[in-house]
């Protein structure tokens, strides 16, 4: 992992297809027939991977990532003696495009887990107390795995969703405490408290020809002129990342209003998934 | 997996000893004959990114595979003059076992499964059809309860096929374990964990080939020829269903395109 | 720093109460306004083997910034034929933080600032008039107070500025916090752990463009909108001192010519 | 370390040497004058470093590996609370041959240590129950170190008689606990337990013009169709690694065969070098 | 980190300044006016960074190093359960020079470290018994870090200097024992013991045209024939590391003299600056 | 190695003392007089692979070096228009110290040791005869007592010149060391640990030129004016036996030819 952040590599996309994305946009539609602040078509598998704790499956179109959750036990944070903790990761295999290599996270996938771990922690979605089992001896810690199987844009959205529609399908294990050590009893269960009223999420907005359009395809990501992201929990401006560009005072007023607007929809139909968990683990 | 007995009311011990106790009369935890194979489901194109695609799953156990090439090297040194170079990445996700969270990093056994399975396919793929290219094979195993390995090199059969990358069969994986004097096809985990012996095979069933051979535990010279035996015999099941979901692929495809 | 109460007598938690009780009256641990920036100290040239360099001090947070290119790209498939690619390290010396030693090796945030600060300067400067070379920006942080990213910021706009780079406008970085209901600018550390949200901003002045914007905690619309005014307006003071430090390094150095 | 396997590049083996190898093994011999299951000579010492807790030198025609063993304390692994721990390393320093770089053990040799590292576990060579030392608590751990110092084919074999001399010329300095903490007391020693009869070993045999060699050198290695290991221990099969190609069943049935025949002649060469250690240090 | 050492690509320096700097030393002077065993301005910055527990500033001519110690807890040594622990770690981060490359520390920079270390080590200047908080148990660790911001040769002198100038700035956090856990107490802090007397320096010299010139310029430094530095403490060698090239006897026996007389003007400096702290930070 | 006491009975303060004890009365733990060198073995080409190879025993210290080179440069850019460059790798053995088992990835001192060797041979060979190509010299110590890092100087030469490269002189390694007022040659792994002084010393004999010199401790100029003495006296004699081995090996060589 360098610890440089470079200028990435463009995608190579032929000027006409640029000039036939853009054209399509200030006619205020979109190349695969969206409007500007439609998403793509979410579907949510929660809870199908049986060796997790938690887990779901989301296709944002073609986007695909898997969540899973796997809880642990281990010492807090000094400074949150009485806190369980949250870990969130996101790993692209080189499965997930014909672009990525094997390896470590890069920075991308550094900066997609941090904003996720960091929408979900100011959401007041998970009650950090309530995974306390011994204040500053013993805590939950929830480890969130993200994998990108298909990446075509939006991978932020994606991920958020899928890491709060796994979260909401945890469990937690049964821990005693012998001899001052903790046992893990991984048969007797609990769910993991989440509070769905804040549910947390992301609304990603790229700017094309001056347009603001909603959850971009990679295509869209490739050729914006910027790109921002926007977390909310109940209403709420949980989480900013201006990643690509520029934008003016008004582009962000106006995608505030946008992302709350869109945040409503996004909530009902991922909480109907997390109402709906399925055990076949289909992709 | 249904299981004839509550395995999570057993402790590790008892666990073995039910294990041999039900071998002896010639069965399985989970109901299965001793030659029986779990489940399995084959779906192809489950990624619209690769070249080719599969998901496999044996029982509990499910690989994805991704397949991309012919296509260019780099860095260009690696590449050979007169074949496509394999490349082939076995990788297990956090989440995919039973135990705590597995970190994500390749571990010494993911690297030794990924030679092992690049192994097992670079016999059977016509490389020389593509000097100076690399054919990728990436595996994510999503969920684990046994045979994973074999598993994958299923999985990455089919989506060799689906890439249309030419080969000279298609190679099928079958896991073959021992419990006392049992020899059993397809591991559950808990067959894994509390057997006597492991032996994982791919073959290529048409020409009579073992691609991958590995084995583990103590074995007589009888018991690895039972073992060869029964895993042809599962694996030429497994191919069939190989060849029905390439075909049903297509059709789909087809209809598609008359659309 | 001066603080109006005695810091170093409370318990985090009475810190915090303190803090807020401050904030409802207007107030703030410093005694500074909440519209107030702390001192901002700028100078340029700092490091003579850089081809541009400045120090920055946002009251006792210390951002230095060294700019190298634009040059030769190695390895040099990663230059770009139509501009120059950016290049950005944002890194805390293991001293820098009131915490305890903090490893050398570049953390998780480390590697988002690094990206989040080239994606800030990349839309100002004129790339594209340095085809297939690289510009670099180096910046280490010596001593952190809070909002070392945007000190960083305009840190690595003088330092540009200085090894004469050219940019469509000066680069500004101004945080904004919340503490309840107060909106105020410039966090220190305390009001960075204690506070209840975070919002670092970059801009051009003269054009009114934001380059870097990232927000924490829980904001309503309206405190957004609140923070960008605000920041803009500090930003319009600082870019002022900019323009100070940068002509009189050139008035310095013209007089050095003359001698 | 890539987490990828490569197609390996090919030695560069003149095309008349090749077929030279090929002609000769078609007539029954082998261009060193072997037959096709002779070993080339062993020459094992055994014992010959003072600083390990065991050792061996093992020249296998040119291939020479040096194993040295260092016996720790540690804890057990949680599933096995009153075994101790074997753990198998094996590198390839660049001294021993012109195509290697240094550095980190390569998928080549992380294989054979793990090949070895299950021949050696699966054998009952070793008891692990007589290394525990507090059950739950303080085990020993042997450290078998595995340093190729010239490679010239067949490091399997090699590297599994030299682990397997090393361990049994092992003895274990005295352990007492001293408020909850292991005191190594390295003056006082015990032999380490072995099974003789039990002695596991690794026959590899590579497959050319369709006969079947037995101990193959770097050449053979190099231009052979098909490669296989097998482990054996008391007539026993308890490991086998497919590698380069495939074989038919009737391949397999026939390398067992002859695996078992050699392991005979090879275990009584190892057993005698173990009774005559040799604390010259030679290569 | 690559493990081998290789020989360092030269820094292009054109033939006629190779020339003309060698030509001023054979006249006796160097291209920047020195004598030849005259040291560059020397500027010192003591205890200017408020988040270290001690530091200094160092310019040696446009050499800049900046250094911070950091104290930790920690358990000692097993061979000196009553003695604290200081590591010193160097990094050229790569706003130093054009040359450098984000990165680990190279064996340079290693070197560097390692010459400090044993120089300050051996020197007495600091009393490691004093650091002893329990013995076998708790111990101050000294961290010291040493960032190069603009190189210009002689790394080796410069870190040293700044080094023992940031120590000789440092205080210790008070430390209390709860529950057989240390507590860290940084408000309260006494100043850590040093010998003023045995202040541990460097001295670095090359041998361009058969002359041996102290304080080596970068420019000096890629055109000498042969490098060494002398570490001195209260007129006793405590380290010698000859770099690059050869001495003969003669050299040597100078070299070590002068060393003794240079050290004692450079002592006097850094005494003076240690005397008289600078909290405000300049470069 | 044979000692005047038992060491294994003695904790290390008591052995501590012992040998400074020892060291007023000029004598030493082994039985050596202060500057007598340990027995010396020295094996010439003793790995086929390699083009040059030697074994070198100092005691119970044992370095094995291998030369490969002069060979083309991996990456290229490397390479140098003018000579060749050298690379230089010393390793430890996990096994090779009496400590408990060390891990194999090179640590600070050994990164430090590969480097002061290679500035100790590279004033030696004739680089300048293969330009574009590289020298590689690989180390590792099978079994260390003390003086490692100078058997490993001597081991390198007798390789290179095993290898036939060119070179100004033989280098030869000694160490020197001091006990309280008492100035050694080689010293052994008591020496070192408790001794007060260490000095690694490598020369080139003929020529009078001094190619690594380190030291650690504390020690008046006369000291070290002694110790060089003591180490050139000492590499004398290693320096003839190294002649004789070379010279040995040619002619055993020469008798296989014959044959």
């Amino acid at each position: 992992m360098s610890s440089v952040s470079i200028t990435q590599q463009p995608e190579i996309l032929p000027q006409l297809r640029k000039e036939t994305i853009k054209k399509i946009v200030e006619q205020g539609k979109r190349s695969d027939g969206r409007g500007h602040l439609d998403f793509r078509n979410v579907v949510l598998h929660v809870n199908p991977i049986k060796t997790a704790d938690g887990s779901a499956i989301v296709s944002l179109g073609n986007t695909k990532v898997v969540a899973g959750v796997k809880v642990g036990v281990g010492a807090p944070y000094p400074d949150t003696p009485d806190e369980g903790a949250l870990i969130v990761n996101l790993e692209t295999p080189p499965l997930a495009a014909p672009t990525i290599e094997p390896g470590p996270p890069d920075e991308n996938a550094i900066e997609i887990a941090r904003v996720v771990d960091r929408t979900i922690r100011h959401s007041n979605f998970l009650d950090f107390k309530s995974l306390c089992i011994v204040p500053k001896k013993f805590v939950y810690i929830l480890w969130v795995d993200l994998y990108v199987l298909n990446h075509d844009g939006n991978l932020y959205d994606a991920a958020c969703m899928a890491a709060v529609a796994a979260l909401a399908s945890t469990t937690l294990p049964k821990v005693e405490i012998e001899q001052e050590q903790p046992k893990i009893i991984r048969e007797e269960r609990i769910p993991l408290k989440v509070n769905p009223e804040n549910l947390p999420l992301t609304i990603t907005f790229v700017k094309i020809s001056n347009s603001i359009l909603a959850d971009p395809t990679l295509e869209e990501e490739n050729i914006c002129d910027s790109r921002i992201t926007i977390g909310i929990s109940n209403n709420k401006v949980v989480s900013i990342q201006k990643t690509i560009g520029t934008f003016t005072i008004d582009d962000i007023k106006n995608i505030m209003r946008k992302s709350i607007e869109l945040y409503g929809k996004l909530k009902e139909t991922v909480l109907k998934a997390i109402m709906n968990p399925d055990r076949e683990l289909r992709l | 997996m249904q299981y004839v007995i509550d395995v999570t009311k057993l402790t590790p011990e008892e666990l073995r000893a039910k294990i041999h106790e039900l071998a002896k009369e010639g069965k399985r935890i989970d109901g299965r004959a001793p030659d029986q194979h779990r489940p399995v489901r084959l779906e192809v194109g489950v990624l619209p990114n690769a070249d080719g695609s599969a998901l496999v799953a044996y029982g509990d156990t499910v690989a994805v595979a991704a397949v991309y090439g012919p296509r260019e090297v780099h860095p260009r040194h690696l590449a050979l003059p007169d074949r496509a170079i394999l490349r082939v990445r076995y990788h297990m996700t956090p989440f995919s076992t039973h135990d705590e969270r597995k970190r994500p990093e390749p571990t010494r056994r993911e690297i030794e499964i990924s030679k092992i399975l690049r192994e097992a396919l670079e016999p059977v793929i016509l490389l020389e059809q593509f000097p100076r290219t690399s054919i990728d094979v990436f595996i994510e195993i999503i969920q684990a309860d046994g045979s994973t390995r074999v598993a994958s090199i299923t999985a990455a059969s089919l989506a060799l096929a689906d890439a249309g990358i030419p080969m000279r069969d298609l190679v099928v994986g079958v896991s073959i374990g021992k419990i006392g004097d049992l020899v059993i096809v397809d591991l559950n985990r808990y067959e894994d964990a509390y057997g006597d012996g492991d032996m994982p095979i791919a073959v290529m069933c048409r020409r009579g080939l073992v691609t991958l051979l590995q084995a583990d535990g103590q074995w007589t010279t009888e018991e690895i020829e039972k073992g060869l035996e029964l895993a042809f015999r599962a694996a030429e099941n497994i191919y069939r269903m190989m060849r029905d979901a390439l075909k049903s692929k297509y059709i789909e495809a087809s209809k598609i395109y008359q659309q």
